[in-house]
Parts: structure tokens; sequence; C-alpha cells
């Protein structure tokens, strides 16, 4: 595999470069037009995406036989897992410029900047999603995390956002500088910050006796608790009950899908590639480790989200929840499990990006984000309902929607390597996590409100229901989906 | 031949019934029910009476297979042998007879379609029960026979007393049912059929087993016994049967005196085969017993209804003793003599009751007002309150009145008090007891001394009481004048019936008995003793030239029954009978004597006063007016959970009495609602929702870690990190 | 294909029934009858032309590829068995849409959708021979029913409607546990994975027969069979998994509660029976032919599903909660018919389970007229309707002997067919058993008095009489009730060779 | 100085930065202990860079390789634009809730 020099890089960067450009675009677009309400920059935003998604499976298929290709000497990787990544995380961005488009909440003056810091955030996932050095990991974790911050805070006569904002930044920053210094300890015993070099010199000081395990079980835990802030695992994961409540709805539904992701991708790179030899972490029970922090991440999200009542916090919680689950498919870092996150990641994509949608759309016409807002929904718009029933359904894994199919196969990868326990625990969870999606749709039809009269939607919301509705049906019953793991390898 | 005409006799009541249900589902009637079953009815006598001569050639007529489970066959399937066509004369006769009589008696009725509707269906059944051929379908028809009894009991269902009534004798037969189908069960388990005739049943079947395997055999055949226990209401699941009188009388004349009741005798008679010496002894006893309690109690009734449902009670213990202590042929032949005197003395009583009231709707209402304290609870209390028709202090005197009503039932009270010679009841009761008095001089065994003594006694008490009632009834001044006035003789549609069964209380009628090579016993399989020989039928014609040779026969089957004795007891058995039959035939004619010579002087010349003699043996009495008590011990073994409940949850002062008038009702609503709805809902249930509360106090506390402040937060991170470097370190 | 025919017709039905206009009320209720008549007829015709004699799977369709990296098959076909509940499955679909055809206030067409929705879920269930695709049918009934009972039940509906959905889940989640377990173990033997993996129910329970295969090992198969039978025991239910259902009931609409009754119930033992007894025969052998109590398990849980029903039910006031407990004790008579393991037993278990099936849905009918009528079910409050409602009363007769197991009709035949086997094996546990028996009687007995006899409570004066639909819904269940119980052979002929093949399994043990 | 004596400093740095962050009632303290933080890993890289990473031979002449001083130098980059961020929100806090102590902003919780 031969690491391609910078100029020749750039072809196979075109994706990211696109993004760039087009948030320079929106920026420079929303100078021109003067008038700041308008939502030109918002299409101009989608058509980036568009060009993006082109480049993307242009780019794709550059890469023959699962070949990957290394650019910009060896700092960025391009190769299936990549490319699969950023195709969902675009997805990912896309609803959320939908949704900022039909959220009252964002109908908001700064609407350029708003769009162009999408972009960039977006940028700095691909990033995340296919770095192979430290620096770049470094790089992509702060651009992620530092417009997601502004973002998160970006109502500015809302409290509640510049609370998250606060929030977000003080536990983000603690927690990437916790992670950089682990990055830097790592570098230092390896002596290079080439992920595909690491893993070889960590093995060769460790049975050199040149470091001692403890200095890299230091230096892993420190860098765990970067990647753990993003994938928001047990115990790295309070900030983000508090910034979901707090950021506008389609950022919350942003972080929980893309940040999540591309949290993944770093995490799933980071230790397929750079720990996944057991020869290095001989001396420590990783898998045991991994598997209790699933464990707890999920039952903590869950039986948090129990007693919730505001809707975007319970969603919150239960983002937690999933994020156990695809904990699951890591911990053993199988082919099957990768297999299985990629699985559960697209199936997750779809059912929790509408269930936030339907959020948004109920924020706009009732008003409010409670439970209680949503009594009598089933009446006063029924195919909304309808919509969110569907998509709490999935989130608790009934079949025959994509969220069992996606459960099944995180549990079928977990307890092919004998984690019977493990898979009990995420299933009892399962039956736990019913409960409180069940409320919602126990409020929505079991319910009357008071208020009986019945919502108009436009036809573009419902056929953007639709696109998020549609596939959470079907995802799961189309053997497709099942077969894109065995596109992807990771090396 | 036999096929067409056993289906008519099946199908023809059956049809009748199903025309009724199904013109139901319409909403509407057929005009004539009760033309149609009483056609349909005597259409299935007519066949009966032809099937006669069909009956020897193949007993077997019919067999499909009802049920195939790959290994296991059940057939279902007709045997006809000279007592199935007996059953089958006496089950067509009687119902013919009371179909008529019913179109007088329930004229008026606001439900007489339904009424004869049931009727068919109930004829049906039992027809059914008769001729099967295998226990699966004997036990179809007895739960069929069982559902007609509880829908025509309840049928003034109105009446709360009629509602209890019902229910009360289908659980309590339904107890005794139980019993029967464990006895199925492990018959079942052992041969792998539960077809009794042919090559693989089970009579042949158990033929196969050595001795000392025969212990589960007698606890099958007492278990068997169980279910007619209860049908035929025998101590100590007797008590439905006087409560069941509450239906209209031509239901107990049919059912619950002459077919049903007598069904558990038939049973009995047909498991002969495999019944063991011990369960024949038991079976003995209990019937002993039971005629013995029941003639006692019936002393002391004035509910005419009730004293006769005690005699029946008492009779068919009779029937069982004689099965029981070996008399098959005896205990088979009183068993169709009394269908048709006891079926005769209901039907007059209805005769005297209907006379008394025409219309059923002043019953209905008088019996509403008396129920009101009722509290439906699962059994009712047994107050018995007579009606003012039924109350024999309430008569007197309606000889006159009534002639034809008199006659005939005096005929049936000569017939069952066994006044000698004329009438068939003096055969049949001296039957059995030469029966068993041969059976105690061959074996030697006190048992059936005892027994015999039994049977005497008991004997002598129903032809007390017999005509205790005659007199009170018909004889001496009439006691409520009112009453006596309204009084006027039956229509024909009623009188007739009486005259025909009284024509069959004599013996000339019933001829069949008395030939002794058209009934024959079936061998009984005599198990643990290897020098049992089985009696031939040589063995039993040797003993024709005695005139009656069914006491031949009975003592044969007695002399067989006993082990240790080998063939030539056997046969000393049988030239013991001759001195057996005089002894028993003299006693019986003396204590029917006795018995009507004491009832003439209490009841008729009033030498004596009843009461006084009542005052006198106070405690005899007190035992036989209430029953011995029956019906309070079943309440009181509720009752004592009761109080055990009250003790329980509030306090051992909450009145006793209370509790009796509750009853079960208040024991299945508080202690098993408290006790079983308490476990369930707080225990089972309580369980899950301690883990749904558990739970989701957990997400509250969880919840509280997320205090807000930041800084809480970071601790946590650093918290973290420093625990996983901990536990590595550690483990 | 005709069998997937019949199981999507439903499901397009719903869409249909959906793409209607919500006022059209008459139109969706007919519409919807005529798509729960197109299954009758195919099941009718599949239960005719069924081959009886042969043993095996008839009128397959499939395997046909599905989810490839599980190898998981779109696989169906019937045997005796399946076919027997189908039929009942089918029959009660268009007999629920007349039930429903007045009481339902709101939303009728979202409740025809979802009802419609739940049948294909039923039918399908019922033809599965894949594994995973069985749990996909067995799960797509939650749905539905969760709504049907939450939206359309009575007042305490929602705690009815979760409990429910909570409890069947929590079932599921141990049964695809196993279902896992066995899929992860289906191509290892003598401890080497090769070949591929499968969920071909009818390979997976050769190879749990093939000596030194994974699947044949009795310490997994023990431990499957009881991830698999807690999943089910909650279905049936189950002592102690059993409380969900009085609730349920209770507040479920009438034609809800007659699915619930009439087939949902029957999906455990069903699953028992295809799953847990054909599959493990070596798991089950450790219940049943065992010492002590673990070697009886399933006969004492049998009878304690029996006596505990039977008792619950006596201590009920509430009309429908009383059928709802009677239904636990009769399911219980399958599980004993079930436990004996032999040709009777099993057979009369799987007789009992179409009978209890048939029955209980006229009971739950039956209930339902009334509450019409009276719009409550309070036992004690009623009295003497008898009069005014003779035909009625006649029924409700009918059904409650029927459910009593008065001989003659089809009730008894299954329950006397489970006793009989069940007491070849386990005697003393059989005896006791008969106890539900004479409990039954009495309350369904004390239920017949308090309700119908005795003197006209004079509030139901004006009490109408059934009306023709209502008879047009119990009638056809009634014949079926007669039928069987005089000629059990129409249904027991299905399956009795089935049973055969699989007693010989289990006597191979 | 050799390699322990940076990395010493280093871990001082850092966990004084820590103990700012946990403990300090001022957001802008916070700001400073998440600088310390920052920089104390900027000081590693460094170190390690000059210390541990091998030096290549080209072409006769040791040439070091400069890896960990160029994160260092993006490390800085990153930390000013992080500080900037913070204090734009630490802007937006004081205008919203009149306060900049991290524990007063608390309305989200539970």
């Amino acid at each position: 595999m031969e690491s391609l020099k910078n100029i020749e890089s750039l072809a196979y960067f075109s994706p990211e470069i696109l993004l760039v450009v087009f948030a320079a675009v929106v920026i420079i677009t929303d100078l021109i037009i003067k008038n700041r309400e308008s939502e030109i920059v918002a299409y101009i935003s989608l058509v980036g995406l568009g060009c993006s998604l082109v480049a993307i499976l242009i780019t794709n298929s550059f890469i023959s036989n699962n070949e990957p290709i290394s650019l910009f000497f060896g700092m960025i990787r391009l190769d299936g897992f990549a490319v699969f990544f950023k195709i969902l995380l675009l997805l990912a961005t896309a609803a959320t410029i939908l949704f900022s488009l039909r959220s009252e909440e964002l109908d908001i003056k700064l609407k350029g900047e708003y769009y162009a810091l999408l972009l960039a955030v977006t940028f700095g996932m691909f990033l995340m999603a296919s770095s192979t050095n430290l620096l770049m990991i470094f790089i992509a974790l702060e651009t992620v995390s530092l417009t997601s911050y502004i973002l998160a805070g970006f109502l500015t006569h809302s409290p509640r956002s510049s609370e998250a904002a606060f929030k977000y930044i003080t536990y983000g920053a603690v927690a990437s500088g916790t992670m950089l210094f682990g990055l830097s300890m790592l570098f230092g015993m390896a002596g290079t910050g080439d992920l595909m070099q690491i893993s070889a010199q960590i093995a060769a000081v460790l049975a050199s006796g040149g470091v001692s395990t403890l200095s890299v079980l230091i230096a892993i835990t420190f860098i765990l608790a970067g990647i753990g802030y993003k994938i928001a695992s047990v115990p790295f994961h309070m900030w983000s009950p508090d910034v979901y409540e707090g950021a506008p709805i389609p950022i919350t539904a942003f972080l929980s899908v893309a940040s999540k992701a591309a949290g993944f991708a770093l995490f799933l790179r980071f230790f397929h590639v750079g720990f996944g030899k057991p020869e290095i972490l001989q001396s420590i029970d990783w898998v045991f480790i991994l598997a209790i922090v699933s464990a707890l991440t999920m039952t903590v999200g869950n039986l948090a989200a129990l007693p919730q009542r505001n809707v975007k916090r319970l969603l919150a919680y239960s983002s937690i929840a999933h994020g156990g689950y695809l904990l699951m498919g890591a911990v053993l870092l199988t082919p099957e499990g990768l297999g299985a996150i990629f699985f559960y990641l697209i199936v997750y994509l779809f059912m929790n990006l509408g269930a936030f949608y339907v959020v948004v759309l109920i924020a706009n016409e009732a008003g409010t984000e409670m439970i209680d807002g949503y009594r009598g929904l089933a009446s006063r718009a029924p195919l909304v309902a309808g919509a969110m029933a569907i998509f709490l359904f999935s989130l608790t894994g009934i079949p025959p929607l994509a969220g069992f199919f996606g459960k099944w196969f995180l549990f079928y990868a977990v307890i092919g390597e004998g984690l019977y326990w493990l898979a009990l625990i995420g299933l009892l969870n399962s039956v736990v996590s019913l409960y409180y999606y069940a409320r919602i749709v126990k409020a929505m039809y079991f319910e009357t409100a008071e208020d009986t009269n019945g919502l108009s939607f436009s036809k573009g919301t419902f056929a953007l229901l639709s696109v998020f509705a549609v596939p959470t049906i079907f995802i799961g019953l189309l053997n497709f989906f099942y077969t894109i793991s065995d596109k992807i390898t990771l090396q | 031949m036999i096929v067409p005409l056993i289906s008519i006799i099946l199908l023809a009541p059956l049809a009748a019934f199903a025309i009724f249900a199904l013109l139901g589902l319409a909403k509407r009637n057929f005009p004539r029910q009760d033309y149609l079953s009483t056609v349909a009815m005597l259409a299935a006598l007519g066949c009966s009476l032809l099937l006669i001569q069909e009956v020897v050639s193949d007993p077997k007529p019919i067999t499909v297979e009802w049920l195939s489970l790959g290994s296991v066959t059940f057939s279902m399937g007709f045997y006809l042998d000279s007592v199935t066509v007996i059953m089958l004369i006496v089950v067509t006769l009687v119902s013919s007879l009371v179909h008529i009589f019913s179109i007088g008696y329930m004229h008026g009725d606001p439900r007489y379609s339904r009424f004869f509707a049931f009727l068919s269906l109930f004829s049906f059944s039992m027809l059914f029960l008769v001729v099967s051929d295998n226990l699966l379908g004997i036990y179809i028809g007895w739960e069929l026979v069982g559902l007609c009894s509880y829908l025509l009991i309840g049928f003034w269902f109105e009446k709360d007393s009629a509602a209890n009534a019902c229910k009360k004798a289908f659980l309590t037969t339904r107890v005794g049912d139980i019993g029967m189908f464990i006895g199925m069960m492990m018959l079942f388990a052992e041969f792998g059929t539960l077809s009794l005739y042919g090559d693989s049943g089970i009579f042949e079947e158990v033929t196969t087993l050595e001795s000392g395997q025969i212990a589960w055999l007698s606890v099958a055949g007492i278990l068997i016994f169980c279910g007619a226990v209860g049908k035929s209401a025998q101590v100590p699941l007797h008590t439905w049967l006087p409560d069941a009188m509450e239906g209209p009388t031509p239901v107990s004349a049919l059912i619950h005196a002459a077919t049903m009741v007598a069904a558990g005798v038939y049973l009995v008679a047909r498991m002969f085969p495999i019944l063991t010496p011990t369960s024949s002894l038991v079976i003995a006893y209990v019937g002993g017993i039971t005629a013995l309690v029941a003639a006692t109690i019936a002393i002391v009734r004035f509910d005419i209804k009730r004293v006769l449902a005690y005699s029946t009670v008492s009779q068919l213990g009779y029937m069982m003793l004689a099965i029981g202590a070996g008399s098959y042929v005896a205990g088979l032949f009183h068993l169709t003599t009394h269908a048709f005197f006891k079926a005769l003395l209901f039907l007059g009583s209805g005769s005297v009751i209907h006379a008394f009231h025409a219309m059923h709707a002043h019953h209905d209402d008088e019996h509403a007002e008396s129920d009101e304290h009722d509290d439906h609870s699962l059994v009712h209390e047994h107050g018995s309150e007579i009606p003012p028709d039924q109350d024999m202090r309430n008569m007197g005197g309606l000889r006159k009145k009534m002639p034809l009503t008199f006659i005939t039932m005096l005929i049936a009270t000569l017939s069952i008090s066994g006044v000698p010679f004329v009438f068939s009841g003096f055969w049949s009761k001296d039957a059995i007891l030469g029966g068993v008095l041969g059976q105690a001089m061959a074996s030697n065994s006190p048992h059936y001394y005892i027994l015999f003594g039994m049977a005497l006694i008991a004997a002598g008490i129903t032809a007390f009481y017999m005509f205790r009632l005659i007199f009170m009834t018909f004889f001496g001044e009439p006691r409520n004048q009112e009453m006596h006035d309204m009084a006027h003789e039956s229509p024909w549609v009623m009188t007739v019936p009486l005259i025909v069964l009284a024509a069959l209380s004599f013996p000339a009628v019933n001829i069949l008995w008395f030939n002794e090579n058209y009934i024959e016993p079936p061998p009984q399989h005599h198990i643990h003793s290897p020098q049992r020989v089985y009696v031939s039928p040589d063995s039993k014609t040797a003993d024709a030239n005695s005139g009656i040779s069914l006491f031949g026969i009975s003592e044969a089957e007695a002399a067989e029954d006993e082990s240790g004795h080998d063939a030539e007891h056997a046969s000393d058995g049988h030239h013991g009978h001759g001195p057996a039959h005089t002894i028993a035939m003299v006693l019986s004619i003396c204590v029917a004597g006795l018995g009507i010579l004491l009832s003439w002087l209490f009841y008729h010349k009033r030498r004596f006063s009843a009461e006084a003699v009542a005052t006198t043996f106070r405690p005899a009495y007190n035992l036989f007016w209430n029953k011995y008590y029956f019906d309070e011990f079943y309440d009181g073994v509720l009752v004592a959970l009761t109080v055990w409940k009250s003790r329980l949850f509030a306090g051992f002062d909450l009145s006793v009495v209370d509790g009796i008038v509750n009853g079960v009702g208040t024991v299945t609503r508080d202690v098993l609602a408290a006790f079983i709805g308490f476990f369930d809902n707080r225990v089972v249930d309580g369980l899950v929702n301690r883990v749904a509360a558990v739970t989701w106090s957990a997400g509250g506390r969880i919840r509280r870690i997320q205090t807000g402040a930041i800084q809480t937060y970071l601790f946590v991170v650093i918290g973290g990190i420093v625990l996983i470097i901990l536990i590595f370190r550690l483990f | 294909m005709l069998l997937s025919l019949m199981i999507f017709v439903p499901l397009l039905g719903m869409i249909v029934v959906l793409l209607l206009p919500r006022e059209s009320d008459e139109l969706i209720k007919r519409v919807t009858l005529g798509f729960t008549l197109i299954p009758l007829i195919i099941a009718a015709y599949l239960f005719i032309n069924y081959e009886r004699s042969i043993f095996g799977i008839q009128y397959p369709h499939g395997p046909v590829d599905w989810i490839t990296a599980f190898n998981i098959k779109y696989y169906i076909g019937i045997d005796g068995l399946s076919v027997t509940l189908i039929l009942l499955t089918a029959l009660l679909g268009p007999i629920c849409v007349l039930a429903s055809w007045r009481n339902i206030e709101k939303g009728l067409k979202a409740y025809m959708a979802l009802f419609l929705l739940l049948e294909t879920g039923m039918l399908g269930f019922f033809a599965s021979l894949d594994l995973f695709l069985f749990f996909v049918f067995f799960e797509l009934t939650l749905l539905p029913m969760y709504f049907l009972i939450g939206v359309w039940g009575g007042p305490r509906r929602e705690y009815a409607a979760i409990k429910f959905f909570l409890y069947t889940l929590f079932g599921s989640v141990l049964m695809l546990v196993a279902m896992i377990a066995v899929y992860l173990n289906s191509n290892v033997i003598n401890g080497v994975a090769e070949g591929v993996r499968t969920f071909d129910i009818l390979t997976l329970i050769s190879l749990a027969a093939t000596p030194g295969h994974a699947l044949a090992d009795p310490g997994f198969q023990m431990w499957v069979f009881l991830g698999f039978f807690i999943g089910f025991a909650v279905k049936v239910p189950i002592f102690p998994f059993h409380t969900w259902l009085p609730d349920a009931h209770v507040e479920a609409p009438t034609a809800i509660s007659v699915i619930l009754a009439g087939v949902l119930l029957k999906m455990g033992t069903y699953g028992i029976v295809r799953v847990n007894m054909a599959m493990f025969p070596e798991g089950l052998a450790i219940f049943t032919n065992g010492v002590g109590i673990v070697g009886n398990s399933l006969a004492l849980l049998g009878f304690i599903n029996i006596v505990y029903g039977s008792l619950c039910a006596l201590a009920q006031t509430d009309f429908k909660k009383l059928v709802a407990y009677s239904s636990i004790g009769h399911m219980g008579f399958v599980i004993l018919g079930l436990a004996a393991g032999n040709s009777e037993g099993i057979n009369g278990a799987i007789l009992q389970m179409f009978n209890h099936g048939v029955i209980s849905a006229m009971l739950f009918l039956l209930v339902g007229v009334l509450y019409d009528r009276a719009h409550h079910r309070e036992i004690n409050g009623f009295g003497g309707i008898a009069t005014k409602m003779p035909v009625y009363t006649g029924i409700t007769t009918l059904a409650f002997m029927a459910s009593l197991g008065l001989p003659g009709l089809s009730g008894f035949v299954g329950e006397a067919l489970s006793l009989l086997g069940a007491f070849q094996e386990f005697e003393l546990i059989t005896i006791l058993s008969t106890i539900g028996i004479v409990v039954g009687a009495a309350y369904f007995l004390w239920t017949l008095q308090r309700v119908f006899l005795g003197q006209l409570n004079p509030k139901y004066e004006d009490l109408p009489e059934i009306n023709k639909r209502e008879i047009l819904t119990l009638v056809p269940l009634g014949i079926l009730t007669i039928v069987l119980g005089i000629w059990p052979n129409f249904a027991l002929d299905m399956f009795s060779e089935s049973v055969t093949n699989l007693v010989n399994v289990l006597e191979a043990i | 100085m050799s390699l322990q004596h940076y990395l010493v400093i280093s871990s001082i740095l850092f966990s004084l930065g820590i103990f700012a962050v946990l403990t300090r009632k001022n957001a802008i303290s916070i700001l400073m202990g998440i600088e310390l933080i920052l920089n104390s890993c900027n000081l590693n890289f460094v170190a390690f860079s000059r210390f541990v990473t091998p030096a290549e031979s080209i072409v006769g002449s040791e040439v070091f390789r400069f890896d960990g001083q160029i994160i260092a130098i993006f490390g800085i980059v990153l930390a000013a634009a992080e500080a900037a961020v913070f204090l734009a929100i630490i802007l937006a806090i004081y205008r919203e809730f009149g306060s900049i102590r991290p524990d007063e902003v608390d309305t989200l919780k539970g």
C-alpha cells in the first residue's frame, strides 16, 4: 500500500474539499444577499452535500479490492470504512439541514454561519472517520468539537442553549485535553504518530520492557475518555442529556446521530487498527472492561430515561443507551461485531432522526417538548403519530421494524463470542426501554388532548417523515443492508 | 336389522331435540314439540321391543373408529345383550309414559316446548349410555344425562331453590364422576383401551392379569363405582337427589327414579367382570348403608316427593348391595321393577300435586317470596321449606277424590313394600335377599350376614314409610279443607300412564326375567385364585327346577365370589340355595307385614302417636329428621374454613351463624378471593411490580446524579478514569 | 404460493383499508370482512386438501433466500398441527370483524387495519418453517395487539396494554438468546464448526437428533429449552407468568379478547410443540422424565395452571375475568398433556388447543354480547336473564358446558385425552389435576346460576335478545364445538401422524 | 535535562489543570485550567519528539523528525481557538445568567 503525496492526494480528498468550498460559498452568499433570513444558504449547503456525495461515490470507485488508499503521507486513509461513514454522516447532515429549515426554533438571523458551521462539522467528522494519524485524529476531534459547541449554543437568547454550550465546551475541552495527554503518551512510547505503526511499536517496546503495561493502560484510558465523551458512554456520558436538552432540536438530532457515528468511526479505527492486536494488551482484559462499559452505558441510559418527562431529554438518554448497544458490537473487535455496528448505525440513523424530526414538528406546532404535549396526537395528526410510533418501537427493537434487526445483529455478534451475560443485559434493557418509549406512544394513542384541533402539516413534512419511516420499516427486511459489512474491512 | 333399529332408537329423540335447538336459534318454536318428542319416544319404544328377538345373534353390531391416535384407537360402538335390551325397553317405556303424562302435567307452562325437548335429549343420552360398548361412550352418555338432569331440575330456574338444586346435583355427581374418570384412566393406563368387549377389550384383557396384580384393580373398580355413587345417589353423595325434587315431577319420575339414577347400578353391573372381591364388598356395604340410611330418613319426611326421593335412594342402595354381593341378575331385576313402580309413585304424586294446584304460576310466586334471602351462594342452604302442595300434612282422604291415582299408587306401594307373590317388587326384592343370604351361607362370611340384616331391616322400613305415605295422603280426613276442595282427578293423559305403569308392577309383565336363559351374568374375573372356576351356564340350569331360576344364578354367583372356594364349594353353594331362598322369603314377608302393620297402627288407626314415639326417641328422630347431618357436614367443613378465616381476619367473635348463612359463597368470595386473589395480585403480580418499582427508582437515583453542575460531571470523568485504571491494576 | 397468499392477503387488506377514506365506516368494515374471508377460504381449502396420511410438510413455499448474511430464508409450509391452528385463526378472523361491527366507536379504520396486520402475524407464525421468520411473526403480533388493547380497551387499558407488551417482550428476549445460540451451534459437529449455519426448523430438528452434534448435547438443549420455554410460557400463559392475561382480557374489546384467547395463547403452546419438543427432546426429557421436582416440573406447571386458574376463576366476580382465568386453567391441560409426551397426551393437548380456541372465543363473544347490552360485567349484578334472553342463555349454556368438559362437546375430548396420556406418566399429578374439572364445573355453573337463573333482575326487564349478527358469529363456533365433540377425528386426523412422529422421537430418548 | 524532567513538569501541569477545572468557581479559571491541560500535552509532545523519535539518516547526516513539534504547534492553535469559543460562550452565559459561576449554571439537570 503506497502513501500518496499531498498533491496526488487532493483528488481523493475531493469530498472534504467540496464541503469546505461550499462552507465558504455559504458564507460569501450570506454576505452578498443581505437578506439574512433567506433560506437560500440552506439549499446551497444541501447542494454542497450532494456534490460531496457524488465525490464520495467517485472516490469509492477508486478503491478496488478493498485495498485502502493512504493519503497525505499516511495522515488519512480512504477505504470502505471511511466511505461508509462519510455517506452516513452526510445523510445525517442533510437531514439536519432539512430539520433546521422546518424548525421554528431556528428561525434566526445567522443562517449563513449556521449552515457553514454544519458543513464544517461534517468536514471534521469526515476526518474523524478517515484519520490514521494521532495528529489528524486530534485535529478532527477538535474541529468537530469546536463547531459543535457553537451550534449547541446557537440560540442566542435562550439560556438553555447557552448553558448547553457552556457545559459542552467545558466538558469537551477537559475530555479532549485528557485525550490529548493520552495521545502524547502514546506518541512518546511508540515514537510515531502513525496509527498503522503504533501497534507494532508499542508491542515492541512492551516486549523489550521499555515501558510498563501501566503506562500503556493509562494512555489508552485517557484516550478512551476522549472517545467515550464523543460516543457518550458511561462514565463520560454526563454532558449529553444536558446538552441535548439545551441545544436546538436539529442539533440535538445531529449530535445524537452524526456525532455518535463519527465517534464510533474513530473508536473502531483506533482500537481495531491501533490496538486490535491481542499481543499488545494481553495483560489487560480489554474485552471485559469494554463489556462492562457497554453494559453500564445501556443500563444507565435506559434507567435514567424512565422518569423523564421531556421527550428531548428522554431521547438523549435513549441515545446514550443506544451507544451502549453499539458498544456491544465494538467490544470484541470481530468482523461480526463490525458488521453489526454498521448495520445498527444505518438503522439508528433513520429511526433516531425520525423521532427527533417529530419532536421538531411537535415543538413547532404544540410549542412543547414535554410528553404531555403529545397527548391525543393520534387523533390530531394521525400520520405523524403513526410515524413516531414506528420510530419509537423501532428504537425499542420490536419486529418487524428495523431496530429489531439491528439489535438482533448486535446480540448475535455478542453471543457468537460467548458473552451471553452481556446479551442478556442488553435484551433486558430493551424490555426496560419499551416502558419509556411506550409512554410516549401511550400519550399519543391512549390519552386525549385538551386541545383536539387537528394539526396540519405540509406535504413536504410528510414526505420527509416517510423518508425516515419507510426505511425504518424496510431496512431490516431487505437483504442488501446486511451485506454492507462484507465490503468493508478494517486493516 | 339391528343397526336401523338402534339408529332409530337413538336418533329419534335426538332429532326431536335438534329440531327444537335449531328453531330456537331462529327464535322460533316447533308448534307441537310435545307431540314430536312423544312420537319420537314411542318410535324408540317400538324399536326397542323389536330388538328383543334380534339381540342374541350379534351383540356387537357396530363399531366405529372414533379417535385414532396412531398407536391407540378409541372406538365407539354398541353392545346389545339381553340386559341392554331390557334397559332399553325400560327407558323407552318409562320415558314414553312420562312424555304422555307431561302433556297434561306441564300444560300451560311458559316453557312447555323446551321441557319436551329436554326430555328428548335426556332420553337420547340415557339410551346412548345404555348401548355403549366402551367406557368412553358410557362416560359421554353419563355426563350428558347429568347435563339433562341439571337442565330439568333447574327447569323452573326462577325459583332459587331450583337453581340451587340443579347446580348441587351437577356438582355432586361430578365429584363422583371424577372418581370414575380416574378409574378409567387407571384401566386405560393398564390396558391401553377403554373398550369393554371384544378380543382386546378390558374384559378380555383383565383375564390375563396375574394374581397379586389386582390390588390396583380393586382401586380402579371402587373409583369407577364412585361415579355410580354420585349418579345413583349413594351415601355419601346422596344429598343431591332429594333436592333434585325441585324439578317438575315427571322429571323426578323419569330421571330421578327410573332411569338416570339407575344408570349407576347399570354401570356397576356392566363393570361386573372387573370387580374384585374387595371392590364388590365395598360396593355392597355402600349399598347397604345407603339403603338403611335413606329409609330411616324417609320415615320422618312430610314432603311427598322427598319421601319418594329417599325411598329411591334406599332402593338404589338395595340394588348396589345386590350386585356387590354378587347377585347380578337380582340387582338388575330389581332395577327394572323399581323403575316401573317408582315412576308410578312419582307420577302418582305428581297427579296429587297437580290436583292441588292447577296453576304453576302460583307455585312460582310463592317461591319467589320464600327464597328472598337466598344469597346465591355456591351451595345453598337446605332449609327445605315444604311447598304446601307437596306437604302430606295438608293431604288426607284423597282416596275418593282421586280414585285412579289412589289405586295405581296403592299397587305400586304394595309392590315396593314386598307384598308377596302378586307384585313384581316382591320377587325382585326377594331375589336380592335370597341372593345375599345365599352368599352369606355359602361363604360363611359375617359380612354377608350383616348385609343381609341391613337389607332386611331396610325392607321393613320401606314397607312402613310407604304405607305411611299412602295413609297420610289417601286415607283419613282431609287436613286442609280448602286445598282438598280444589283437588280433582287428573285428565286422562295423566292417568293412562299411571294405569300402564300399574300394570307393569305385576310380575307377569316382567316375564323376561323369569327366563333364565335370557340373561346370563358375565363371568367375573377371579384373578387371584387359580382354583376358582367360572360358573358355566349348566350350573345355573341345574337349579332351574326351583321355579325362579334367578335365585340359583345369584347364588352360583355368590359362591364363586368368595376366594378359597373351589369348584366343589361352589356347587355346594348351589345346593345350599334352597334353604337360603326359603328363609329369605319368609323373613322378607314377615318384615314387610310388620312394617305395614305398624304403619297402619300409627297412621291409619292412630293407635300410637308418631309424635310420642318421636319424643321418646328424640336423638334418633333428630338424626333422621336432619338427614344424618350430611348437608350440615358438607357445609360444616366449609364453614370451618369460614371460621378459620374469621379468626384470621376479623377475630373470633364474628358469629358462626353468620358464617353458616353465607356458606360456601362467603368461603369462596372471601377466603379464596382473599387468598388466591391476594396471592395473584400481591405475590405474583406484586413481584413483578416490585421489580418494576426497583427499576423505576434506580432510574430516579441515576437521575439524581445528574445534578446539572458541570464540575460534578467532570469529577465523574476523572473518577471514571481512575476507576478503570484501578480495576485494571487490581485484576 | 397459496400459503403465502393466505398470509399476506390481510396485509394487503391493511394497505387497502388505510387508503380508504376515514369516514366510510361501512365500506371499511365490508372490505375488512372481505379480506378476512379470503384467508378463511384458503385455510379451508388447505384443511380439506391436506393429505392426512402423510407425515411431513405440505404446500411449502420456499426456502427463498431472504437475509443471506445469516442464512435466513423465507420458508413456510404446513403440517397437520399448523393447518389446524391456521384454520382456527382464519375462522376467528371474520368472526372478530363481525363482532366488532357495532361496538368500535372511534378510529374504526385504524382498528381494522391493525386487526388485519395481526391476522397476518398469526397466520405467518403458524406457517413459518424458518426459526427467524417464526420469531419475527411471533413478535409481529405484539404491536397491533398493544394498540388494539390500548386504544379500544376498557378503563384500565393503558395498564393492561403495556403489561401485556412488557411480559411478552420479556419472554421473547430469552427466546431470542436461545435462538441465536441454536443458530450459532447449528454447524458444530463434534466440536468443529463446518458448513453453513441455518435457521431451518426442519433441518435443525434433524441436526438436534444427530449424535455428536452440538445441538444434540443434553446440557445445551436444557438451556435452550428453558430459553424458548419461558418465552412461550409467557404467551400461554403458564404460572407464574400469567398475570398479564386477566388484565389484558378484561380491558381488551370483545373481538380482541377472542383473538387473544383463541389464537395468541395457542402461539405459546404451538411454539412449545414445534420448537421445544420437536427440537430439544433431550431438554424436554430433563423436565418430564427426570426425578423429583425438576423431572416433573412441566407436569407440575400444568397442574398448577389447572388448579390455580380454576380457583382464581372461582373467586372472580367479573364475568370476563372469570373466563380469562378459566383460560389459564384450560391451558394447563395442554401443558399437562404435552408433558406426558405420549400419543394420547400430545394429541389431546393439541386438540385441546384447538378446542379451547373455539370455546374461549365463544365465551368471550358471549360476554361481549352481554356487555354491549348491560354495560357491565359484574356477575352478581345480573340474575334471571334467562327469561329475557332464552336463545342467548342456550348458547351460553352450550359454551359453558363445552368449556367445563362435558362429554359430547369438544372440550371433553381434548381434556380427557390429555389426562389419559398424563396419567400414564404422572399418576398423582394427574389425579390432583382432576380437581380442576370439578372446580371448573363449579364456577361455570355458579356463574350460570347467578347470571341467568333465579328471579329476573328488574333492571333488565327490557334486555334485548341476542341479534342475528351476534348469532352468526357464534354459530360456526358452536357447530365446531358439537362436531368436534362427536367426531374429534375431524381435527385429530390432521395431526395425529405428526404427533406419532414426534412421539417416536421423544420415546427414542 | 532528561526526558523525565519534562514529563514530571507536564504531569504536574496536567494535574494542576485538572484540579483547577474541578474546583474553581469561576468559568475563566476553568478556562485557564483547560489551557494548562492542553499545554502540558504540548510539552509532552515536544519532549517526546526530542528524546524519543528516532533520527533518520538521510544522505549521511542525521535528521530529526519533527512530528511531535508539529503536533504541538497544532495543539497551540487549537487551544487558542478553543479559548476563543470558550470566551464567547462565557459572554453568552453572563448575558443570560448574570454570573459565570459554573455551579449556578445548572438549570438543565435530572
